[in-house]
């Protein structure tokens, strides 16, 4: 199952894009920790949150083919 | 309202979004881009929002707000992209009968905004040898 | 600074006061001239100051919020005479590096100058059964 | 020992002038209840503070002759 991933913040910056593509039969969390393992991310999963199609959700979440993942660094805004 | 702008934020305009017959207090919150830093001499700024996900999230810090509170007018909105030293990078304003329920709603959307708004600030420094970053507090 | 004003209150040459390089935060307070109170609907207001006093005690509610909090620029002016609906009738602006003293402050000096300073509101009331009157709380 | 009294607000309303020189040899509280007497004022004095020369005062503290004397109502601006 394929999932659109999108990053942001110093996450695009490691990743060197804005976005791919990639399989996510595993769920959220295991597809953090292999996104984390092939761009070299250091932020730990513990310290974000993940939003799937523009809503935050649950680690736990179950996932459909197409669907937008974003995993948000901890914000600074303000 | 909540809002993104790409452009330099038009605080006066936002201020008469706020006029209401029965509003006897407005409190207005504004975040500046300051010359330092924890320390270091901040050069050049960016910010950052997943567009989508802020909107909806600052929407929802509105009616939170309403519902806490008896606002007559809220507007809040955060820039994205350049900005430069001086330059509003938030802008909170809100109004209602009584000052208490203006100062508590105001301070609230802005703590929430900062903790909860998916938006991140892009940070370059004047001293050569810090190294420019995003920000994840 | 802490002003009287009998004309109508210039709140964004008051704004330019507040601009400091290191200044991240700015909170404003306006109190403005509403079209009810206590019930009652209100067709014109007054306020009169006993000025010397006034100014006096003023500058001691800046001089208090400046050492209990780290101030970058403080500006409080209250208006004198006929105001009308929609009306400023005080304004209090406060920057600071970091919001909570922004906030802090701006609070301490609206609710001080309300219950300090020698100020009286005089409304007159739109429904004629009820007398003009002082207001003294 | 003469004082001048100014008036503001309500008790200006009620005395019916902005000031008037007085006889103050008693001190302030003696003086604003004949003030009050006078001019019917029915604000008591507990909810009134009292300047003199410009400055908050204590309602024991002593007069001299010229001083300018302020009773102040509980004050509504803001």
């Amino acid at each position: 199952m394929r999932v659109r991933v999108r990053y942001f913040a110093s996450l695009r910056d490691a990743a060197g894009r804005d976005e791919e593509q990639v399989e996510a039969g595993a769920g959220l969390a295991a597809l953090y920790a292999a996104l984390a393992e092939r761009h070299c991310f250091t932020l730990p999963r513990e310290r974000l949150r993940v939003a799937v199609n523009g809503e935050f959700t649950a680690w736990d979440a179950p996932l459909a083919a197409g669907d937008e993942v974003v995993f948000i660094p901890p914000v600074s805004g303000g | 309202m909540f809002a993104l702008s790409d452009q330099p934020i038009d605080a006066a305009a936002l201020r008469t979004r706020l006029e209401h017959p029965t509003a006897g207090a407005v409190c207005v919150f504004e975040g500046v881009v300051r010359d330092h830093n924890e320390g270091r001499a901040v050069s050049a700024l960016r910010y950052e929002a997943y567009a989508e996900l802020a909107l909806r999230e600052g929407a929802r810090l509105v009616d939170e707000a309403r519902a806490r509170w008896p606002l007559l007018a809220v507007a809040c909105v955060h820039r994205t992209g350049d900005l430069a030293l001086g330059d509003l990078a938030v802008w909170v304003g809100v109004a209602a009968a009584h000052r208490a329920a203006a100062f508590e709603a105001c301070r609230f959307l802005i703590d929430e905004t900062k903790v909860r708004v998916p938006i991140w600030k892009h940070e370059a420094y004047a001293d050569g040898g810090a190294p420019s970053r995003w920000l994840h507090p």
